[in-house]
């Protein structure tokens, strides 16, 4: 139901999440996500919402994972192109002041 | 009241049948004619509770998840999701935001998801025989818009 | 052979539920990943048949009707529809197309679409007992493709 | 779940059918057409196909139900925009010998 694709360059890892999150493709989505970058240097993972069609809490712990994850390793991690319903979870799960959206600098966005 | 229409659905405690629950509710919620957003607070509810019985529930093993979906006349849809397994021992403190016994990757926000995006939320629990979750909620039939159509003949 | 999953369920013979069973089904079916054609001549099977429920089964009352879908390890899909009706008098008959007992809007069709659409339809019928209609559907994994996707980070 | 929109100009009548046609919505539309068939002195029906994302056999019962209706009122059935899960049925139904599609002429076509 969801896919994830992952472009990388250098130390910067891009991850576009397509299609449903929940509890069972959010195990699918990290472990593609966690392979690659612990299988290179990466300090800024941008995460790519944008053709997300649901998301349920799952989600939110996919993010707070990967944000625990990046911190640990000495990076960070960036939410882009996040759609109205993304954003609603994210709204209820008081994560909008933890987690860092879109930079204004084109650098660290895909 | 007895329910104008109503489906009841056993499955096993998959992870991917979290998507065939909260699709199948989907389809049955499409008789009362929910705008988008309602379907999706609804299809997000499910999900989450069905979750619960998948990582909750049956931590170790696969088990056995019944829902009944039921329409009421006045355009109710009430939704029980029911599994028979650990059970859980303080239902209140269960229900609070953040609070979550599944480690890293779990938010505890499931039940807080579900208030906000039902009516009302019932949770009956007994440790070491199950747990129901009854999610409400009223919708109202909107008016149908007819789109304006042009014919040459 | 055991089926690697599996849903069962149970609703009324009201005609809004031909699209709920249809729904429900392809949710469900979905985790085979089957072709937009696979999935569309499942979904018309099964709402032949549950059609075939409400209008012969229970022609004057509401019944119940079960179904249950079951996934095999060599991605073989199985689908159960059953009704406690009326049943059939002669399976053989009923089978041909054209023939009805439904009068003018019934097409007589629908068990040739179900033979059609679907790989083997088993039909087991008792006279005043009800009737079990069997849909098989050999599905094959058919490779991801990975759309292209350019990164400019 | 389906939908029927009718336009008359004095004795041609099209309906536009969209939506997922089953036994449920088949009787929808068939009240609906027939209604409004036999409120005006209609010649030629043009059903239009085009929105249909969903047909099992009882739409060839609507059709040849409005066909034997429209023959008896002395009147034509002419059909138009079948998508190709359309096409499938009603060549496995046999009657796209018996029904007329789209015509040649422009003024039979909505
Ligand atoms: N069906 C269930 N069976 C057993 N325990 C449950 C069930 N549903 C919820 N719980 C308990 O309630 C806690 C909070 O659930 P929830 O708010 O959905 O958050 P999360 O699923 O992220 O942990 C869970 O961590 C679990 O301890
Ligand atoms: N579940 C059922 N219970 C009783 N009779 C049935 C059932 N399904 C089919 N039949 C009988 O078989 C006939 C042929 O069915 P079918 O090929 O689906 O065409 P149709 O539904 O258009 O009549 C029906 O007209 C009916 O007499």
């Amino acid at each position: 139901m969801a896919d994830v694709k992952i472009e990388r360059k250098d130390s910067v890892m891009c991850a576009y999440v397509s299609g449903e999150i929940d509890h069972h493709s959010a195990a699918e989505i990290r472990e593609t996500i966690d392979r690659a970058l612990i299988a290179k240097d990466i300090n800024l993972l941008t995460m790519d919402f944008g053709g997300v069609t649901f998301m349920d809490s799952s989600g939110v712990g996919l993010i707070l994972g990967r944000y625990k994850l990046l911190s640990a390793l000495g990076g960070r991690l960036v939410i882009q192109g996040t759609p109205p319903s993304v954003n609603r979870m994210l709204k209820l799960a008081g994560i909008t002041k933890i987690i860092e959206f879109k930079g204004e600098t084109a650098d660290e966005t895909c | 009241m007895k329910p104008v229409n109503y489906v009841k659905f056993t499955f096993l405690s998959r992870s991917i049948n979290e998507s065939f629950a909260r699709g199948a509710i989907a389809a049955f919620a499409a008789q009362l004619d929910p705008t988008v957003e309602q379907l999706a607070d609804i299809k997000t509810a499910v999900s989450e509770a069905v979750t619960n019985c998948i990582v909750h529930a049956y931590p170790a093993d696969v088990g056995q998840i019944q829902i009944t979906a039921a329409v009421y006349e006045n355009e109710r849809l009430v939704i029980t999701i029911t599994d028979k397994g650990v059970g859980i021992a303080d239902v209140e403190a269960a229900r609070q935001p953040m609070f979550t016994t599944g480690g890293a990757e779990r938010a505890g926000l499931g039940f807080a998801v579900m208030e906000s995006f039902m009516d009302n939320v019932k949770v009956r629990s007994k440790l070491g025989k199950g747990t129901r979750v009854t999610l409400i909620k009223q919708l109202h039939m909107r008016e149908h818009t007819s789109r304006p159509l042009f014919c040459a003949a």
